[in-house]
């Protein structure tokens, strides 16, 4: 694994250092098999979503509804809190845990109304100078007719533009599964953190192994090729830190998850206070302009 | 356990529909060409007005001035980040796609002059992988933006793409926010963008520089979509309307400024540099 | 000559629906209440729930902590700069409407504290004149927009108005950017502002300060529309849905945060004072 | 009519000159049937529209289409052309000439879309450092249930709210009707002017006519009441110049009409070159908020 460099030009040698301790920690390559059990952590049933954390990490909970134009996504959830003290602005997709809620947020996959509903959290967010924090956890954006009428890719992309421009401290963390253009519509951030056992890629693995195997079945050889896992994605340079989870997993201890993701976020956040709006912007572009493997 | 059924990626992807007999012939209206016809007649249907695919060399003649066109970053090849293997090494299906195409990736960018006005252009070609986005498309793409804002003149994007590199993995993703932001640049520095989405602009493209332009033009009929008919239909079972996803249909629901056929985009685009205050 | 049957404006303007026989009769169940009945029970129907208008000084009351509210520009007047006369001169209309409540116009400003957490609050009532908004609302409000980015607290704003004074003829559409550009001005010195829109909240203040709010709250079953039901039938002959124009819609199609029953609002509140870390 | 005070307290001491020769050369108050003329006269069949004078006043027009969402209005034209060499972002409701036109235009009252459409033309401008000119002619917004579902209150509010955030130069004229919040969505600009027989109100005479007489044929009345036209908008500070229409009104001579108007256009447009984005702004707000009469 330490054959391929460490990307991502833009860092400070404090992160670096960080990094490295990160991949020590780690230690040995995860194998196959370690990356398929890291999809079915990120997709289990019991796994934390997005308002599981916000429950147990935030004061005053305020949720904010609807986009202002069409409707009010329930894939997508934004709103105000209370981190330690601090307000902040949150969104994230909210998978759904019984077959009813699952149906009212379409399995967490937002609408174009969804992105606009978090634009629109960010824009308030950059009103009042309050920090962002973006969970991350959707197979992907919605793939329907009146979705695709409504403008997804468009909103995915002004989502990421909106994000781009901010000139307060942002931090996202994938919390479950990373998928594809739905989930860096939320993702382009100061810091991106990913839980150990999420998984964050630019398909499933069932429609890459549909595509370049013939056959959804390959799906775990194509997880394995493609390496959705964070450990990988922390070598890439696409993440910055990994987020511990209770031993056997997230589901296992949803209060302890919380525990772990709020100091992580925590500490994110204390590391971008007092760097000047436009140098958080101009850094943060930097940083997403680096990435990539070319000769 | 939740096992999504959701591909939100690219069908067309690596792998195009599959030719007709001769790669000539209409699909719409069945006639046939020799290949200087179809050249001289930018690759349009004389019968029916049917746009052929377009090669980049061959559209950013189309679109420059004789001789204008100055090349940048044409050296720029794919690395093997994920030593990725599936049916054959991603190192294979590059060397082979470089040498069927003539090209290096799949965009070619340089800086033109149209109608003696100066540009940058950025135009992809969906022959090369189909067209999908990995680190050399999204670095060419960012070095587009930044000539353009150095030399304080108009970027003309034209794109084509089936959507991601799934042989780069989370890297073809990241090519999204990246030339995101290179766009963000772009637009703080004061530039303009215009983009010409051909058929397909789909997926990643479509998701984020395609959809940042100053002004969206389309050649008619060019699919334009996040995902494509065929996986919308094959995961949510709608039936789909008529003209699902092609560019009429977004023009209609509000996501482009105009249809513009190919005959007509070289006018069009030096109108909108004269008002872009293109220098000389 | 196109002769324009649209009438944009407001419906409920001036004329309210005709009152039931008494005045303390819910509209939904019929129960009935004596003055001090509904009064400490801040104007809600203990048998359903109906939220019966509230006037703007119980409404203060209701939300601002005991002895906490200063008043501001209360002794701001209208004066009459078209000398409007319509069956009666406008004059005439607003001697009266002080008269009955007891109020310089259809909106009250002040400082005040909500659970101990300063705020500015612009309260407006729908007994003078239909809450319509003329230059006094429009001056007044955009005062409290000032009051609040002085002192650096945010801005509590409770709605409800049947839309333009007429009588004041352009300068009451002029209130619109006025107060628009208040709110921008607000917002530019960092500070947020909270609209609570009360039944109805129509046509000049909804396109103006009342959208602008950075949190949108409704009271249940409050009309919140542009153009209210009688005119949109009225005009375009088209069916209306069962609770068209009602808060319960509004939220439907994403354009509130919350629908909050009066006896939360003051929690609510506070919680969002709490969260703008609004000063003790 | 010299007993009304002059209003809008921001202006500079060369724009009260103006104002004051403007008044002079107007002379006698208008009188009740000057008035109703002016109502007649700005719902002319054969009044120029926006594209009447887009076509004559500007070159290389290239018009945009689409809110970016849900779809493309056709009562609201925008676009980019040069006026005189210069390019500028124009925006305007649109009336229809024939029956289709007027259909597919709904008689220039636009939806929210539209609304957002003209948003999306005042970024551009804003991003591209392009003068806004807005030309206003309507008889108010669409009052339809879609347009009410998509939030007709909030765009109109919204399109205001990003006028008075703008640091270009931005000049509206109303060309026909300014018919209510329709139009001041779209007029909270540095100059505001108004074409001779142009009216500009809060209500339709109709609409004021029903609801404060009980019946809508006193509209007359009710006009001559309200005072929709130019020159009492002027005398109240609401609009800052009268653009002088061919002999006869508009609609007798497009081409003159369009050449009276470029006039003014240029003319506001070079009294607002050179001062710096943010003090157009500010004094733009600082026009606003002067008016309304109170004690
Ligand atoms: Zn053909
Ligand atoms: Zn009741």
């Amino acid at each position: 694994m330490k054959n391929v460099s460490l990307l991502g030009g833009a860092r400070l040698s404090g992160e670096l250092e960080r990094l490295q301790r990160q991949l020590d920690r780690i230690g040995a390559e995860p194998t196959d098999e370690d990356i398929w059990r890291s999809v079915q952590l990120a997709r289990h049933e019991n796994r934390p979503y997005t308002l599981d954390y916000v429950e147990r990490m935030l004061d005053d909970w305020f949720e904010l509804h609807g986009d202002r134009a069409d409707g009010d996504d329930g894939a997508m959830v934004a709103g105000l809190g209370k981190l330690d003290g601090r307000t902040v602005v949150l969104v994230g997709q909210q998978k759904g845990r019984d077959i009813q809620e699952r149906t009212r947020r379409q399995f967490g996959m937002p609408y174009p109304e969804g992105y606009k509903k978090a634009m629109r959290a960010f824009e308030l967010a950059e009103r009042l100078r309050f920090p962002v924090i973006s969970l991350v956890d959707t197979p992907g954006a919605y793939p329907g007719v009146a979705a695709e009428q409504h403008g997804q890719g468009g909103a995915i992309a002004r989502s990421q533009a909106e994000m781009a421009r901010l000139t307060v401290p942002t931090v996202a963390c994938v919390i479950g599964e990373g998928g594809s253009g739905g989930a860096i519509a939320i993702a382009l951030t100061d810091r991106v953190l990913m839980q150990e056992n999420a998984i964050y890629s630019v398909i499933s693995p069932e429609g890459c192994a549909a595509i370049l195997w013939r056959d959804a079945a390959q799906a775990q050889k194509a997880a394995a090729a493609f390496k959705p896992d964070a450990a990988h994605c922390l070598e890439l340079g696409v993440i910055d830190a990994i987020v511990p989870e209770p031993e056997g997993g997230a589901h296992t201890d949803h209060d302890r998850a919380a525990a772990l993701l709020a100091e992580s976020l925590r500490e994110s956040l204390d590391e971008l206070d007092g760097t000047a709006g436009d140098e958080l912007r101009r850094r943060r572009r930097a940083r997403f302009r680096s990435l990539g493997v070319f000769a | 356990m939740t096992v999504s059924k959701i591909d939100v990626s690219i069908e067309t992807n690596d792998k195009p529909a599959p030719p007709p007999k001769h790669p000539n012939t209409c699909p719409r209206c069945h006639s046939h060409y020799r290949d200087d016809e179809l050249e001289a007649a930018l690759w349009l249907c004389a019968q029916c007005g049917h746009h052929f695919p377009m090669r980049a060399r061959a559209r950013v003649a189309s679109l420059a001035d004789p001789g204008s066109f100055s090349e940048e970053a044409a050296d720029l090849h794919s690395e093997d980040p994920l030593q990725f293997f599936d049916l054959r090494p991603y190192t294979e299906r590059i060397a082979e796609a470089e040498m069927s195409t003539g090209l290096a990736d799949a965009i070619v960018i340089g800086q033109a002059t149209v109608d003696g006005r100066q540009a940058e252009l950025a135009v992809m070609d969906f022959a090369f992988m189909g067209g999908s986005m990995g680190s050399v498309v999204g670095e060419k793409f960012s070095r587009a933006c930044d000539s353009a804002a150095e030399r304080g003149v108009p970027l003309v994007t034209v794109t084509s793409s089936g959507g991601a590199r799934m042989q780069e993995g989370i890297l073809s993703l990241m090519q999204l926010p990246k030339t995101v932001c290179a766009v963000e640049d772009l637009h703080d520095a004061g530039q303009a963008m215009v983009v010409v989405m051909a058929h397909p602009t789909t997926a990643g493209v479509l998701a984020s520089f395609a959809s940042l332009g100053d002004i969206l033009l389309a050649e008619p009929g060019a699919l334009i979509a996040f995902t494509g008919p065929r996986v919308v239909q094959q995961t949510t079972r709608e039936k789909l309307p008529e003209d699902f996803g092609l560019a009429e249909q977004n023009l209609r629901f509000g996501h482009l400024d105009a249809i513009v056929p190919r005959d007509e985009l070289r006018p069009t685009i030096s109108r909108l540099l004269r008002l872009f205050d293109a220098p000389v």
